[in-house]
């Protein structure tokens, strides 16, 4: 290591910064943005981040289609989004340089691997010349550090192969960002230890890398600010940071422990929805009984039967899965079972964009099945909201005997934020009654309802309730098969009823903002992050808009018409081509503009307050989300169309 | 699981729904019907740990007609809902009752993965070699050429054999028996439920709307005798009316022959239901009347393997005894964590 | 045979009737229904018919649940519909005549087989008392006939069972009425001839029951009045009788004639689809291929390689089957290739009623599918529909490279109107060019697009067109797989785009009635007749009310906006809770009333005349068709819930 | 069909598409690829005759790197998209490329059907043991306590073996291949080639990202020749590095001889692909390295049977030569007519 003096520099204190480290999917960028996450969010900071894989496992190194990235936005005020644009962009090699560049704002810090830029390198990513030198960059502060030779330099004499020393560089990165950001090596240092506590060669080796770059940070002059971001004034608590699908996996197995069940989740492994399994797999101990299935169709037919088995019983997929479950939801709705369908959304049509965020199955959730077959639908608004949202779900489904729909998507599964620990015993029960042996003589009536349409959740077992039900059309009350033609409209009224009663238990919305003003920006699932800032952007500007975010998607909170009413306009930015304000439409006449993205990306705050301006402006058309129109034929572009895909 | 209490002593009539029976009058399926509710009482086990799952086809009305729990869930996923249910609650006896379409065509994979996961399923499966209702159109197992109301001009897909897709996915316990053959179909039932682990049973049916006769061969009195081979374990597989006619091997082969004639009852093969490796009962399964071979009934296999609901909860067990119940509380606070006051 | 005397009868002349045979499953009413059908239409009457089929294959004899019926309406005028009352019902046994009564109009004709009302048979039917006997049917003209026995006398001394001669039951039954209404019995001798040819002996019996029957209704004191219906003035031409599926199967097979292709089905059976593949399956000498697949999702996905290979490829289902093959029509969608997928609904949702009728399967087809996926729709309006129905789907699939959508229902499915037959010749041609082998050096661009949006059809097996299609999202042009958002963007445009513009191909809407007034009647599919017989009986009141019926459902013609704010009310009868009315308020913010109706059944022309009513009185809710309430406890009831099904 | 016109010679590299190959760099699916191109030019069929199907999963990719017709469909229905293609056009050479995930467990059932309707399909499952593509769940061929993402404890479902599925449903050809044998694989994929009705082919293929060395005991130097056992036509089955081993049947049961002491190549189990009966080739896929058999590689069995994409069409051809060409107008005025002036 060397031992260059420590310069004196200057600490500029700021509100909130993103970073973001890209680079290929064998830099370990995505722990190097979790390390740098954690960090964050031990001293005190909001945080969110939004991670981006490449869609295959592993492509070819270098290329432009294997580049992974790691975005973090951290704040010493309340954030709901992973940022717009990026303060200080960590590139590995060209390739990510080509890539992420788009998003570095004008100004801002660009910190690259000068060693990767060779001519190899450059030809991947398409570049003819050399960006590092050329003076495309002039509008950015770069800073060519050459992180390969300096990690050797680190890690220099111990027993590892060149390769291996390699790895360690993202390490030298993360040192080099966690100075700049005035952040503490400790969590890393303990981080390490964990990890490789048993190959005691690699943790030296990251241990070096780590405090080379940190030290490169303090001593190299080109460098001379320091930034630093206060502790945010979050609600007083315990944090951690959460991912999405481990907060849904968690906040199904408290749901169980609630309501004191066996949790039972039949799945069928698809991006984005797998790490539910394997989360709730890792987790046995819990009472969770993890099936993966032959395919969704039986991973949803064993969750009724595990439904009628008495346990609460979840399946989980993505699109194309939740396609070919429809055929069972539509049993789970006739059988009038309680349990969880969960879709991570994804980018589709068909296949689509495997590995890329979307809001595009709502239609499929609310509608996508034959004969009139109604089922709640609930959204989940960012990571943590998963675990609370899980709850909600379940208690609904017991409460009216009902499959519930949960909603979330890959930006939701995948992104991870602060999360306040709740503690078990301060969490609402969820009450379950099941009938028991009746008393003598008394035949059980399957079909019979209590004042929220529910009818009796019976489980085999039960000396004296043995009954038979199925997907033919029951007869009220008693659950026998019915052509009644009169039985027939009865039971759809009364299932669709039964829906729209589950409004009574969705609180009062809450409005961010005035109750009444020029604009309601009307939201649901994981847009709500980027809805909120852009209105309180507004806000701040003095506009009168406010924000109304829907975790019910079906039925609709019952005050939802007055509010939107109080308002000029209504504004739904969703990411799809208008299907929450398809229904909005259907139902309240309401002649809502929509603000809609399909590019497998969410949706920007500007992208939301832009149009919000323009609709205050008078632009009362809906809209798409300008995409950043690539000219097809370009270099670059016509690299990256290359093949690519994902699961 | 036990049972505690002593059970009241039940008749078969007892297991009887109070629902009509909607078959067509001389159907195959009444007749087993009726064995099931036979055997029911003598299976020592509460009427209400009893659950009947089915698809949906002629044969899938059956939970209807029987007093215990059951559902008739949609076509083809039979054995996937009773995975779910069996998972958890091992302690339930469950049946799948399928039927060639069922079972065979759109619900091939359900039946195949059950099956090889042994959960502890009495899968029946009702062969009449067609859709019954939905009218006569032809079915997995209906054979080459036959004229149905799909296939005018006659099918061209060989049939498949039930119980060899079954022995070709690890089946552990593997039967046949014949609609008028009640005794001996109570028999089998009765085995089929007793044994631990999936339990797959080819029932011979006959539909006398759409497809009289299917079986004639293996059910007429003067035909069956010498169509049909009933297995007997650790015995020779004799056949005919007159029981001169047995079954050899030759090489990988087997070959029909008439006893006496210097071929004595030790020459042929004896049945082994338990053999290790499945190539008997694969071989069994492929012999067929029209190749000029008796039809096996009974148990071709029954071995014991590991059962996949016993096994799931084992899991649950072991890891709680590893790391005791989940504790929620720690669960939460297992990443790393920090507070703000 | 008694050789009575031939009474002198008076003849009154009407301008239309309608008829109902119905017994016992095992009684032959179907045979009856069709061959007075027949005969109705040789004679020149405008008819329509609906067959009632049990759910069962064959229920017990005798039992309500195995009750079969076969109405016919017969008109001197244009007729839409098989009539909402019966002037005459003929009833076989107790059974039938308890499940059917309630139709019969007050002061109609009741023929009922009085040697069927023997203890057992009452029983069966729930009645106490024999409604023959105890004055419950004063208000109708009740004709007792022994049918049995003089069925059995007129077949006296043939060689047959006493089983085989009581089922010439039916025959004598048919006698009578063919005399009561003046038919004659040549077509139904010639029927027998044809059919029976080969079995003497069975030809002579019913031609005997046949004869006694029509003898009996000229000779018996008690049936003083004979019927008259004149012919109708149709449309010269020849015609033939149609049933709904078979007029589709034909239509397939005249697109795929009239496109020079090859006709490939798909399909797994299920009820009330299975009869289009038996109909294809029967005519394999006009180059059809009907494939019978493991399950609905095989059956989609052949229909897709089908179209790959350059076929005219198709796929026909039921709801449950439709929602099987969601993901399947995801990638159709996606490959943009052209093909139908046809859905005749039942009664949903899940296996729900089978063998019943039901529009509630709009939802899913227009909606049914994760991501952004449209698809055009269209629906038939009636049996002979179908046959041009198929055609248009076809041209469209074809002109747009797009999958179609086509829907029936369980009611048109089965039911059968007069078509007049087309001349293949004067049928329009469907133009499709397959592009070639491209000229030296291009290469071929799979997802360039003409002025319609449509791609190009390559087809396997042309050197140099090979192309890579799939699933993933594609990029524009190429095809090649996109990871661009912009791409997916223009792309999912695209796609709606696409659809959008078959409204250029839909001519403008026929309006039945005057362009403007005070209410528009919305209609599609099966629905037509009844809403077209209502509308024009409140014409001829003098109303101010039109009909317009949709063929396209998505997208909507283009001057359907218009055409509705040229009413004052907007009212759309539908078999469902208001699913096209949900589409219809959404995008033209107008607050259409629904009339709906989930029973099963058809509208009666009454229920939808009476709603017009109700609204041009004022009262504008949305209302279900009032189900004729049953009491659920009363004894029939109560043993026509006992379980019945159907596949 | 035959090809008219004096066909161009082809190069392997002429059946590469200009798609980048994204698989992880050390994948077995390369090699699989490599072969494939090679035998293309052998088969004497023009590129734009040859269409490659396939699922979804890492091998599912296949279609984008030939330079034919393609379609990368959806999970698990490629063999049936194939039907449907292959029905319409018999003259097409129909490739379908699928995975033990997409093929065994989704897809068991199209697979399975596809199988016994005996299409001219060429099936090559790419079992790894392992679902590449959503990143390492285990798979229907993954051993019992095979400990994966979504089975941290250890698999409980006990594995299929993929050819002893498709014998059991009526295979006419069934073989083995592994990634690294190259030129066996190239054999054998070019013997599926030329089967007439459906070839099923199981490759073992590494992942070396997820499950690597699934396989190592069937492809390391040291092993290989003691674990596998290369089938010939005809030849009796002797295996080892010495060539000194051999199988031997012993009643229905196979088991492994050292050759010499006693036991000649005669006393050894002759291969016959061509076995009128499938025992044979169910026996020897029932032959596990876990159990102490080499794992036989190599051409199973392959018989000749109708083909259903052939006698679809002669269904066609058969109406159209009693009947005539279908005419129209004939068949709209078939049934019952009046006319109306
Ligand atoms: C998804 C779906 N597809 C098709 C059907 C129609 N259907 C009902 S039963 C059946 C086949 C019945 O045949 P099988 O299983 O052999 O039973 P069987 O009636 O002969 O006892 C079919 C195709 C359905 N109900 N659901
Ligand atoms: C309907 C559907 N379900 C699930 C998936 C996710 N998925 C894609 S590939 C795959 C399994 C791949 O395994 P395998 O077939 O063994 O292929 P490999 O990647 O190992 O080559 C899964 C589950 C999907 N794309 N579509
Ligand atoms: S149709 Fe056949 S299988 Fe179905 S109930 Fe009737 S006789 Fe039995
Ligand atoms: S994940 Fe495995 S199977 Fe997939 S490309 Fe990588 S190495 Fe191959
Ligand atoms: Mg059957
Ligand atoms: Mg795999």
């Amino acid at each position: 290591m060397s031992t260059t003096a420590v310069l004196e520099k200057e600490i500029h204190t700021l509100d909130e910064a993103t970073v973001r480290f890209c680079g290929d999917s064998g830099d370990g960028m995505q722990l190097a943005g979790t390390q740098f996450t954690n960090t964050s969010a031990l001293m005190g900071n909001d945080i969110a981040t939004f991670p981006d894989f490449p869609a295959e496992i592993r492509a070819p190194q270098g290329t432009l289609a294997g580049v992974s990235g790691f975005q973090v936005h951290f704040s010493s005020t309340d954030i709901y989004t992973p940022g717009d644009t990026v303060d200080a962009l960590v590139a590995m090699n060209p390739a990510a340089l080509a890539t992420n560049l788009g998003d570095l704002r004008t100004g801002g810090i660009l910190i690259v691997n000068s060693d990767a830029f060779e001519a190899k390198g450059l030809d991947q990513a398409g570049y003819e010349t050399n960006p590092l030198e050329d003076g495309t960059l002039k509008s950015y502060r770069l800073h060519k550090v050459a992180m390969t030779k300096l990690t050797r330099a680190a890690v220099e004499g111990l027993d590892m192969s060149q390769k291996e020393k390699d790895r360690c560089r993202n390490f030298f990165a993360m040192g080099l960002v966690f100075w700049l950001y005035d952040r503490p090596l400790e969590p890393t240092l303990r981080y390490i230890e964990d990890k490789f506590g048993k190959k005691p060669e690699i943790a030296q080796a990251n241990t070096a890398a780590l405090k080379a770059g940190y030290h490169y940070g303090e001593t190299v002059e080109a460098i001379n600010t320091q930034f630093h971001v206060p502790k945010a004034k979050l609600t007083p608590g315990k944090y951690t940071s959460i991912v999405g699908n481990t907060a849904l996996a968690y906040g199904l197995m408290t749901a169980a422990r609630l309501s004191n069940k066996r949790l039972f989740l039949g799945a069928y492994p698809i991006t984005p929805a797998s790490s539910i399994l394997e989360e709730l797999a890792r987790h046995k101990n819990f009472d969770v009984l993890t099936f993966q299935a032959e395919d969704e169709i039986a991973a949803m037919t064993a969750t009724i039967g595990a439904a009628f088995a008495g346990a609460m019983a979840v399946t989980a997929s993505s699109g194309p899965g939740i396609a070919l479950k429809g055929e069972g939801i539509g049993l789970a709705i006739m059988t009038e079972l309680p349990m969880i369908v969960i879709n991570v959304q994804r980018g589709g049509p068909s296949t689509g964009l495997p590995t890329k965020t979307e809001q595009a199955d709502l239609f499929q959730a609310i509608f996508g099945r034959n004969g009139e077959c109604p089922m709640p639908v609930i959204a989940a608004c960012s990571p943590a909201d998963c675990f609370d949202v899980a709850q909600e779900a379940w208690r609904i489904a017991v409460r009216y005997m009902v499959p519930v729909m949960l909603l979330t998507d890959g930006y939701i599964a995948n992104g991870s934020e602060p999360w306040r620990i709740p503690k078990y015993a301060d969490l609402k029960k969820i009450e379950i009654t099941h009938p028991g042996r009746p008393s003598n003589g008394d035949t059980f009536l399957a079909y019979r309802r209590d004042e929220r349409l529910a009818r009796p959740w019976a489980i085999p077992g039960t000396p004296g309730l043995e009954h038979r039900i199925g997907g033919l059309e029951k007869q009220d009350i008693t659950g026998n098969v019915s052509y009644d033609p009169a039985n027939h409209q009865h039971m759809v009224n009364l299932r669709a009823e039964k829906v729209a009663r589950v409004a009574n238990d969705i609180p009062p919305q809450k409005i961010d903002g005035p109750a009444s003003g020029d604009l309601l920006v009307l939201s649901w699932g994981g847009t709500y992050g980027a809805c909120a800032t852009a209105v309180h952007n507004l806000q701040a500007k003095g506009k009168a808009v406010s924000h109304c975010h829907l975790r019910w998607v079906n039925p609709l909170p019952k005050d939802l018409g007055d509010i939107m009413k109080r308002f000029k306009k209504v504004l739904i930015p969703e990411l799809n081509l208008g299907q929450l304000r398809t229904i909005i439409r259907a139902i309240y006449l309401i002649d809502a503009i929509g603000l809609n993205k399909v590019q497998g990306k969410p949706f920007s705050v500007a992208e939301v307050a832009n149009k919000m301006e323009a609709v205050l402006r008078g632009d009362l058309s809906s809209t798409e989300a300008p995409p950043e129109m690539s000219d097809l034929e370009a270099p670059v572009k016509a690299i990256l169309e290359k093949v690519s895909h994902g699961g | 699981m036990s049972v505690d209490l002593p059970l009241p002593v039940l008749k078969p009539a007892d297991f009887a729904s109070d629902q009509d029976v909607r078959w067509c009058p001389g159907c195959g399926d009444y007749a087993i019907l009726a064995q099931m509710k036979k055997i029911m009482p003598t299976l020592g086990i509460p009427r209400e740990k009893i659950v009947f799952i089915s698809g949906i086809g002629c044969s899938s009305r059956f939970p209807y007609y029987m007093n215990t729990y059951g559902m008739h869930s949609i076509h083809g996923r039979a054995p996937a809902v009773a995975t779910g249910l069996k998972t958890v609650r091992p302690d339930l006896q469950v049946w799948v009752i399928t039927g060639d379409g069922d079972g065979l065509s759109i619900g091939g994979n359900h039946l195949m993965h059950a099956i090889r996961r042994n959960l502890d399923l009495n899968i029946i499966l009702f062969n009449n070699r067609i859709y019954g209702l939905t009218k006569g159109q032809y079915s997995p197992t209906s054979p080459l050429g036959k004229k149905t109301k799909s296939t005018p001009m006659g099918a061209i897909d060989n049939p498949l054999h039930p119980l060899s897709i079954a022995i070709g996915c690890e089946a552990t316990f593997v039967a046949r028996a014949i609609d008028t053959e009640i005794k001996h179909l109570g028999e089998v039932l009765k085995r089929a439920a007793e044994h631990q682990g999936v339990s797959f049973v080819e029932v011979y049916q006959n539909c006398n709307v759409f497809n009289d006769g299917a079986w004639a061969y293996a059910k007429e009195r003067e035909t069956k005798a010498d169509t049909t081979l009933e297995l007997v374990h650790g015995k020779p597989m004799i056949f005919g009316k007159n029981r001169d006619k047995g079954i050899r091997l030759n090489g990988m082969n087997p070959e029909v022959v008439e006893l006496g004639k210097g071929i004595s009852e030790d020459d042929l093969l004896f049945h082994d239901e338990k053999a290790a490796e499945p190539s008997l009962a694969y071989l069994l399964s492929r012999m067929r009347y029209e190749d000029g071979f008796p039809e096996p009934i009974g148990v071709f296999r029954a071995v014991e393997r590991p059962r996949y609901d016993v096994m799931i909860n084992d899991q649950v067990e072991q890891m709680t005894a590893e790391r005791g119940k989940g504790d929620l509380d720690k669960l939460f606070a297992s990443g790393d964590t920090w507070e703000v006051a």
